[in-house]
């Protein structure tokens, strides 16, 4: 588009004029499609031929071998890559492709990435205000107070990624496992219809592995969950229908039992004794 | 209201109180003592502390894009001069023909260039209201173009900070050309009056003075109130984790445009109060080195804490009225040591030391105070 | 051209006679009558003066000429002696007779009249003196005397120039003296013959020749002339291309030059670095210093300033570092605070123990003047030395951050400090030498830059935006990057300059940057992939 | 246990992040030869325990023996990975701009025997590695990432390699494939590992010895066979 | 005793201007000490208040108000550039002081509280072009110059008198450039070609400052001597050349109205106390510091003549004072505030001096407003009653600035 284009196209500008986003239509099944998407690093395919597809509601594991490009396919449906070839689809009616990463994020994908990354200057309670569902353009943003409703969603969630005694803590102090959990609590509040977890449960105990699961599975069914994890033992507690990556193409698909009994997944993957 | 919400903050309190403690003693000392008075304050010093309150606006400006939005801007001078500008073509227009040679819509420098006529861009700068309105549109606009364009292809970091620079160094450049018709190196100067009040009186001096601090109080409080919103909160989520930001629903490009665009009218505004009272606006203010230093200033005196700027920008001024008058040959070391010694042992600039302080009642977050109120 | 006409007249008689003369001594009041002559005539009568002291054969005659045309021909006011100056800085001059020779030893200013001379009598004598030439023995004093004639052959002097030719054996020498001729028989004579040989010649005389020949009445004349003028125009345009790459090149070698250590202490080491310019500035002062303490070898001390202007500035960086910058670590944009106020103290510190004049670098013969490619095209040597100087510095460069472990571990170190300390990088130690060297190619920019531009305490100031600019430009932290963008920016800069002007071709280039900027938001050559975009 | 056989002993430690005490007078001995398992919630503690053994936290009083001899406070970081001491980091601190190549060579500086070159052994335990020598390291997937740690830890060929939970993000079969390495060092070369994770199974696998803290103290320690249920449910249960 | 007569010096001592002022500082206090050696002025001592505006126009006015407001100086000696000159004038004239300005400049102005010791361009670069035009025969010009006011205002009237001299356009190449330009050499090799059309050309250079030094170099380098095309400038004297190698710049021209080579006693007098002053034997003087010298003297003959150092009656008292330059003559205070000054066109040295090839008969009045410029020809400035006008335009007969009267 041409910078005269966009000058005039002043919504892009001024936030007033924006239109209001239309709701995700999934009348046809999935929430979530991919087909045919690659995309290579100099040279290197880290996404080949991907096909995917997740419905309204599902809870879907994906596993797969270090670098088989499942962080880079979370980072092509949440516009951070661009893939080379390929489409996907947001319901039936928005082309990802085509957006930015705020508009996805708006339109209800929200991301717990696989590094945590939250605002280390800012306090638990505010990354958690920041991150709440709400109009997120700049005049309501700068208008905003914080009603009592947002802040009973707010100690809810606090309470529930036992970071309660830490709300006011600056979240750069957090420990590695604590970071996590603010990502998982900074996901929550998003409310968003189709979650991503990158590696949700990595350096947490047992126990509160258990407690994820748990929380995600509820979730599932109102929200669409997309994990992907390398903790058998969760994904096992877990899934429903588990997607094995490798190599940047769906290698196998099917159940925890299916996909732990093929060959090729054992030889790429679990090793033997898994 | 985001704006009456600082109102509410002790330090903003704090800090407006000062303010107007000032400007009430400064005119009342000005006004009722004797002159040959020790408290008599002149008309030298007030004009003098108009100029330091300017600066201190400027200060705040960059303060809010640096401090809350990590936005070094190395060009804020060239928002600063722009609306120093506006000023300045307005009062040249004043002048009438009250110049060297008569003319009663020609400025002097038109005159012996063999100017035929006003430029189109001249039109308009005779009434005040459309200077006043350029003072914030001139650098308002270019703000919004330049950072619509910068922060659309997400130039971040020092790539950002070295185009601001590129700007006002261009701009500068720019303005030294006397075919741009702004008077060359020369710039504006030897203005008659204000709004019909005579710049020589010491009444117009005052009530300049006065102005610009009324001025500082009004940008603090409006960047206090963007900085104590969810807004500035948002601020520093692109200033710490930009990419992050964009995931969880903002549009990062919008936040920084909005942002920038209001500190640089801020600094127009600065600028703009700024020429009446020194008098003269010529390029130089859109030297980088300038700008520079304005950050200078604000890391100082502390950054992302707005008051810590003004201090910074009234301490390094006033240490440069001082030490170019105490020692003219060796005050350059004296800056340059005191630039030393605060960067290596007052880690947070001077604001660092208050703060430090006061931490304690402001661990309550703005976000945490509001639920509660 | 009555100088040219008079001055012939006098080359007949150098020619023919001074040879026969040379062992004669006029005496010396004679002497004395002639210097009187030449110090109380007018600057007109003054000409002929010289011409007479030429003539009169005196074997001094050639030292006085000398002296006269250099302001060192001068009267003992109480006296009325004749003396020469040897030495004419200070107040007390040294100067010795111009009669016996005999040193007179220091004499104040203020007794001595120098015999004033102008630029009409310097080049009349230095005519008479290289039209002498024209009989050396060395082959270049003869072609630059050749090439002199250019332009300045007159009636009397063109019968003589083809026995010149026939009697000369260098090819080169004949060429310019057949050219010579052929000029002032295409100007004087509208000779259509001789337009031949000015065909595709660069000689500003040739071509001036040649224009006036192209509105000459003689049609024949004029369309030879037109044709002949074709062919240099096609020629000047190529020069005009190559002579513009040149200019681009050089100014893209000394930005690249300022901007090098910068790539260093900046681009790797994360340093915003406002002092960098005041490091260049100290290997500027130290090229002065070593040639105010070598006085009279200015190649000598210039090439001993390239060790010590590196060591100068390098021992400074680290001075600056030690005291300042590592108080800092992990705060890099304090960095700009502080290193803001050890600019403002190094710049003071000049001033106020050197001065704050701009001193004299003397730039030594080999590095002066020009190397002619042809007539029309001539390459400055200080700007090719520049030019090569960069591209070593930067290869040496490259050399040390691609092959020796300091390059890993700063890289290493910038980017994660802790983690590289538990591998056992010894920080303190990279952070020294990191600095230490990107401080110490600072102060070889200044040893070079003080062949080219002011050295005064604002020398560094000029150059300082400019060097981030390129920095930046190239993507920062890469050395190539850096290279590329100098040189570009240099060249763009020469390319518009012809076109826009100097101000405005500055301006464009600004802008260029800020676009560019759009397109590539990290530079020429970005860091990319995962990493970078954080 | 006699001290002569500690590769690590630490006594009364106490560390404060500003004014918050987060390790409270803690004891902990590392047996030369031995693999120890450092476990306890998210932040209580552990990762803070590992930095003040590498030197990148201060300790404000305490003392951590190294190999009997050397006082660990005392010394500065670089000397550290002198002594032999190879450190995974939590989080993976990769150089993100360095090529995996150049990552594994600032180990080189310090491997006693002066080598200029990666072992091959490396490569040949993480294959990946070599597949993507020349790519930068922040470019790698996380569990690449996370090899690349462990790899370069060991290219100075540690007598004491500090594990903070490596086994994050990386495929099971290479989890276990790292498992057995360790195993393999500490009975083939006799390396001491002190290891913190989180995960049962790998521990009670590899491990010798546990200890647990909780807020910052020791709360038990032992065999890993001691490491019983009840022991999880009161300490690593939240 | 009786309070000193204050004298402020307003001279950048760091920033880029540094260069050039700071050594009018420097002489500035040595005049004051030698006047305070003699008993002072009228019994009373000078003492002088300095102060540094660091090269920062609008920093030039705050210290000039400080000067006249907070010292209370009874006069000031200061400014180099005209922008800082400008920057200052509204405040002398409010404040009711004195200034001093001790620079070659580009006319256009006359102020009642300024002296302008320094050349109008009646007083420099008309001559100069004269001397090019008549003694050398130059007939294609190149004007080259700063990119600001004095350079452009120079070359403006340059052009209308080479024009009305009948120069063609075509033979008038003009250029400009910013301050402290570096890179000379597409414009030294456009220099070269435009001078090789086979007429004798010459360079008529308003480059300031920092500029010089990469020009001259860059002429050298490119072959360019003075024989061929000599360049004649107004902005380089003896403390220019003192930081450039002169070797290869022998017989380019400066035109100023005072050398440090000329002849006379009172100039060896002046230089022997410099060079005492300073401790530096190879010291140098220069044009603006004679200006300060004859201004100087003319505040101090004027003081006593006014019998006061009260603004007013100085002002009036220093009108047709006349006191001896260091030419041996004298130089005389106009009404216009400007003040006679003789013209000398002089040769590059080796050793960093110029010699003097010519000199004009007798000493020019500077011209405040210029002939050549169409908008100030009818202008003159007389600062005496009953005129009082900087510019009265002697064809509709008003005092222009005052007009208020006149237009309401
Ligand atoms: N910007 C890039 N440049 C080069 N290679 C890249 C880039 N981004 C990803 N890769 C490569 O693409 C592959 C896929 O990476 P990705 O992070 O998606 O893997 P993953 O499936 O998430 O692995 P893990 O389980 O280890 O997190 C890896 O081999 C990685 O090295
Ligand atoms: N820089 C810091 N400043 C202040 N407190 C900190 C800092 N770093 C960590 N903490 C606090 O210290 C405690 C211990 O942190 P540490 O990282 O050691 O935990 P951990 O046991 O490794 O946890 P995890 O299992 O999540 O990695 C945490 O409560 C954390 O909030
Ligand atoms: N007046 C000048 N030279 O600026
Ligand atoms: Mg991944
Ligand atoms: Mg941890």
């Amino acid at each position: 588009m041409s910078i005269f284009q966009e000058l005039t196209n002043r919504d892009q500008v001024f936030e007033f004029l924006a239109p209001v986003q239309s709701p995700v239509d999934v009348r046809h099944g999935p929430i979530l499609y991919m087909e045919d998407v690659s995309v290579s690093f100099d040279g290197f395919k880290a996404i080949n031929n991907l096909n995917l597809t997740i419905d309204d509601g599902e809870l879907r594991c994906i596993i797969g071998p270090n670098g088989a490009g499942k962080t880079t396919m979370m980072d092509i449906i949440t516009g951070k890559t661009r893939p080379d070839t390929g489409s996907v689809w947001f319901g039936s009616r928005h082309n990802l492709l085509t957006m930015n990463e705020p508009d996805i994020a708006t339109l209800g994908i929200g991301r717990k990435f696989q590094k945590p990354t939250v605002f280390e200057a800012l306090t638990v309670f505010e990354n958690l205000e920041l991150a709440m569902a709400t109009d997120k353009r700049i005049f309501p943003t700068l208008t905003a107070t914080m009603k009592p409703e947002y802040r009973e969603r707010i100690e809810e969630v606090l309470e529930m990624i036992g970071l309660k005694d830490l709300r006011n803590a600056p979240a750069g102090i957090l420990s590695h496992g604590q970071k996590q959990w603010l990502e998982i609590g900074m996901l929550l509040m998003q409310k968003p219809r189709l979650l991503l977890v990158d590696e949700p449960v990595a350096g947490m105990t047992e126990q509160e592995m258990e407690r994820t699961a748990e929380l995600l599975t509820s979730l599932a069914g109102k929200q669409s969950v997309v994990v992907v994890e390398h903790d058998m033992g969760f994904v096992r507690s877990i899934a429903r229908k588990v997607t094995v990556l490798h190599q940047g193409s769906v290698l196998a698909e099917g159940s925890m039992d299916q996909v732990s009994n093929d060959p090729e997944v054992v030889k790429v993957y679990l090793g033997e004794e898994a | 209201m985001w704006l009456t919400r600082p109102l509410q903050e002790r330090s903003t309190q704090i800090f407006l109180g000062v303010l107007f403690g000032a400007l009430v003693i400064v005119s009342a000392l000005h006004l009722f003592m004797p002159q040959d008075s020790a408290l008599y304050v002149s008309s030298y010093t007030v004009t003098l502390l108009g100029k330091y309150l300017c600066y201190a606006l400027l200060a705040v400006a960059v303060d809010l894009v640096w401090g809350y939005l990590g936005i070094l801007s190395l060009g804020h001078g060239a928002f600063f001069a722009l609306g120093g500008y506006a000023m300045g073509m307005y009062l040249m227009r004043q002048i009438g023909d009250r110049g060297v040679y008569g003319d009663p819509v020609l400025p002097d420098f038109m005159v012996f260039l063999n100017w035929q006529e006003l430029p189109w861009y001249w039109a308009g700068f005779d009434m005040a209201w459309f200077a006043f309105i350029m003072v914030l549109l001139a650098p308002g606009i270019l703000a919004l173009v330049f950072g619509f364009l910068a922060f659309r292809s997400r130039v971040t970091g020092v790539y950002l900070s070295i185009i601001t620079q590129a700007l006002t160094f261009a701009l500068m450049l720019a303005f030294f050309r006397n075919e741009m018709g702004f008077g060359g190196n020369n710039g504006l100067t030897d203005f008659k009056d204000i709004l019909g009040f005579d710049l020589r009186t010491d009444a117009t001096r005052l009530g300049l003075f006065l102005a610009t601090g009324i001025a500082l109080a009004i940008g603090y409080v409006i960047c206090r109130g963007i900085v104590t919103s969810k807004l500035g909160r948002v601020s520093v989520a692109c200033r710490d984790a930009e990419a992050r930001t964009r995931f969880i629903g903002y549009r990062v490009e919008r936040v920084q445009l909005f942002v920038f665009v209001v500190s640089a009218m801020l600094a127009g505004v600065a600028g703009a109060l700024y020429v009446p009272q020194v008098g003269i606006i010529n390029p130089s203010e859109f030297s980088p080195l300038f700008s520079i230093e304005v950050v200078v200033w604000v890391a100082l005196g502390g950054r992302a804490t707005l008051y810590g700027a003004v201090i910074g920008a009234l301490l390094v001024n006033y240490a440069k009225t001082v030490f170019t008058g105490i020692m003219p040959d060796a005050w350059l070391f004296a800056l340059g040591g005191l630039f030393v010694l605060v960067t290596v042992f007052l880690p947070k600039g001077i604001a660092g030391l208050m703060s430090r302080r006061s931490k304690k009642d402001d661990t309550d977050t703005p976000a945490a105070q509001e639920a509660t109120a | 051209m009555g100088i040219i006409r008079s001055l012939s007249q006098l080359l007949l008689v150098c020619c023919l006679l001074w040879p026969a003369l040379a062992s004669a001594q006029v005496d010396d009041s004679q002497a004395q009558q002639l210097l009187t002559a030449l110090a109380e005539s007018s600057f007109k009568e003054k000409k002929s003066v010289v011409n007479q002291i030429a003539g009169s054969g005196d074997d001094r005659a050639r030292t006085w000429l000398e002296a006269y045309g250099d302001n060192k021909l001068g009267r003992i006011e109480s006296s009325g002696d004749f003396i020469i100056v040897l030495k004419n800085r200070g107040r007390n001059w040294t100067v010795q007779s111009a009669l016996s020779g005999e040193n007179l030893g220091e004499i104040s200013r203020r007794d001595i009249d120098t015999i004033r001379v102008n630029n009409a009598l310097r080049n009349e004598l230095e005519g008479i003196l290289s039209v002498i030439d024209l009989k050396s023995p060395d082959e270049d004093n003869r072609l630059t005397a050749a090439r002199a004639l250019k332009g300045s052959v007159d009636d009397t002097l063109a019968e003589r120039v083809p026995d010149f030719i026939a009697a000369e054996e260098s090819d080169a020498v004949q060429a310019a003296l057949t050219e010579a001729l052929a000029i002032y028989q295409v100007e004087e004579q509208g000779d259509v013959s001789a337009v031949a040989t000015l065909s595709g010649s660069l000689n500003s005389e040739a071509r001036a020749a040649l224009q006036q020949a192209q509105n000459s009445d003689d049609p024949a004349l004029a369309a030879a002339a037109a044709k002949a003028m074709e062919s240099i125009e096609q020629k000047l345009k190529m020069n005009r291309a190559a002579e513009t790459l040149y200019f681009g090149l050089s100014l893209g070698s000394v930005l690249v030059l300022a901007a090098i250590g910068l790539a260093i202490t900046f681009g790797v080491m994360g340093v915003i670095n406002m002092a960098h310019g005041e490091l260049i500035m100290l290997g500027a002062y130290t090229t002065w210093g070593m040639q105010q303490l070598l006085p009279g070898q200015p190649g000598l001390a210039l090439i001993l300033s390239i060790p010590a202007g590196f060591l100068v500035a390098a021992l400074a960086g680290i001075a600056i570092e030690r005291t300042v910058i590592q108080h800092l670590k992990g705060r890099p944009l304090e960095t700009l605070l502080a290193t803001f106020g050890v600019s403002l103290i190094l710049q003071q510190l000049v001033r106020t123990v050197i001065s704050p004049l701009n001193r004299t670098v003397i730039t030594p013969d080999w590095m002066s003047g020009s190397v002619m490619i042809n007539e029309g095209l001539s390459l400055t040597l200080n700007r090719m030395y520049v030019i090569g100087f960069a591209l070593v510095v930067f290869a040496g460069l490259m050399l040390i951050m691609r092959k020796t472990r300091l390059g890993l571990e700063v890289r290493a170190v910038t980017q994660n400090r802790a983690m590289a300390r538990s591998m056992g990088i010894k920080a303190t130690k990279v952070d020294i030498l990191t600095f230490g060297l990107g401080s110490g190619v600072a102060g070889l920019a200044g040893v070079a830059l003080s062949q080219i531009t002011n050295v005064g305490p604002n020398l560094g100031q000029s150059y300082i935006i400019d060097s981030f600019m390129v920095v930046v430009f190239g993507g920062v932290g890469n050395l190539w990057g850096t290279l590329l963008a100098g040189l570009s920016l240099g060249t763009i800069n020469q390319l518009l300059e012809p076109w826009a002007g100097a101000v405005l071709a500055k301006i464009l280039v600004l802008v260029l940057i800020i676009l560019f900027i759009q397109k590539r938001p990290r530079g020429l050559f970005p860091q990319k992939g995962r990493a970078a975009e954080g | 246990m006699s001290d002569e056989n500690l590769m690590v002993k630490i006594d009364k430690l106490n560390q404060y992040y500003g004014e918050s005490h987060t390790l409270w007078d803690l004891e902990l001995d590392v047996p030369q030869g031995q693999c120890t398992c450092v476990m306890g919630r998210n932040g209580v503690g552990k990762t803070t325990l590992m930095k003040c053994i590498m030197g990148e936290e201060s300790v404000k009083n305490g003392s951590i023996e190294f190999a009997g001899d050397v006082e660990l406070t005392k010394k500065k970081i670089e000397d550290r990975s002198r002594l032999g001491i190879g450190y995974v980091p939590q989080g993976r601190q990769i150089f993100p701009l360095l090529t995996v190549e150049e990552n594994l060579r600032t180990g080189l500086a310090v491997r006693a025997d002066g080598s200029r070159k990666i072992p091959e052994r490396i490569y040949e335990l993480f294959p990946v590695l070599k597949e993507m020598k020349n790519r930068r390291g922040g470019d790698l997937s996380g569990g690449q990432q996370q090899q690349l740690a462990i790899g370069r830890a060991l290219v100075i060929e540690p007598r004491l390699l500090i594990l903070d939970e490596p086994g994050e993000g990386i495929q099971p079969n290479i989890v276990a494939q790292i498992g057995e390495v360790i195993r393999k060092l500490i009975e083939e070369d006799g390396l001491t590992v002190l290891l913190v994770e989180q995960k049962l199974p790998f521990a009670r696998k590899y491990a010798d010895r546990f200890a647990i803290l909780d807020r910052g103290r020791r709360v038990a320690e032992g065999e890993i066979a001691g490491l019983t249920d009840e022991l999880i449910k009161q300490h690593l249960t939240v | 005793a009786e309070d000193p007569i204050k004298v402020g010096i307003l001279h950048s001592l760091s920033g880029t201007m540094a260069i050039s002022e700071s050594t009018l500082k420097d002489t500035m206090l040595m005049l004051i000490e030698k006047q305070n050696e003699e008993g002072g002025i009228n019994g009373r001592m000078l003492e002088p208040v300095v102060v540094d505006p660091a090269s920062n126009w609008p920093l030039f006015a705050e210290k000039a108000r400080e000067l006249l407001a907070k010292e209370k100086v009874d006069v000031i000696f200061g400014n180099w550039t005209s922008v800082s000159r400008k920057s200052v004038l509204p405040v002398v004239e409010e404040l009711n002081g004195l200034l001093f300005y001790p620079v070659q400049y580009e006319g256009e102005e006359s102020s009642e509280n300024v002296f302008y010791t320094g050349a109008a361009p009646n007083q420099q670069a008309i001559p100069a072009v004269d001397y090019l035009m008549n003694q050398i025969g130059v007939e294609r010009w190149v004007l080259a110059g700063t990119d600001y006011v004095y350079p452009r205002t120079t070359n403006k009237i340059l052009e209308t008198y080479l024009k009305d001299k009948g120069v063609a356009a075509d033979d008038i190449m003009i250029n400009y450039t910013p301050f402290g330009h570096s890179n000379w050499q597409s414009i030294v090799s456009d220099i070269k070609k435009f001078g090789s059309a086979g007429k004798k050309t010459a360079v008529v250079s308003t480059i300031n400052g920092d500029a010089n030094v990469p020009f001259y170099r860059e002429l050298g380098n490119q072959g360019i001597d003075a024989a061929d095309i000599p360049v004649v400038a107004f902005s380089v004297g003896e403390q220019e050349l003192s930081g450039i190698d002169t070797g290869p710049l022998v017989g380019h021209l400066a035109a100023w109205n005072y050398f440090m080579s000329v002849d006379n006693d009172a100039n060896y007098d002046f230089i022997d106390a410099w060079v005492e002053y300073t401790g530096n034997e190879e010291a140098v003087t220069n044009d603006p510091m004679e200006a300060h010298y004859i201004g100087f003297n003319m505040y101090v003959e004027a003081v006593k003549k006014a019998g006061t150092a009260d603004v007013d009656a100085v002002k009036d008292a220093i009108i047709g004072v006349s006191v001896p330059n260091l030419t041996g003559g004298y130089a005389t205070m106009m009404p216009n505030h400007h003040i006679t000054k003789p013209v000398l066109i002089g040769e590059i040295q080796d050793n960093g001096q110029f010699s003097v090839v010519w000199e004009t008969a007798s000493t020019v009045a500077g011209d405040a407003w210029s002939d050549f410029l169409p908008g100030s020809k009818d202008l003159i400035s007389d600062w005496r009653k009953p005129l009082f006008c900087g510019n009265f335009n002697v064809v509709s007969g008003t005092c222009g600035g005052k007009s208020e009267v006149a237009s309401n």
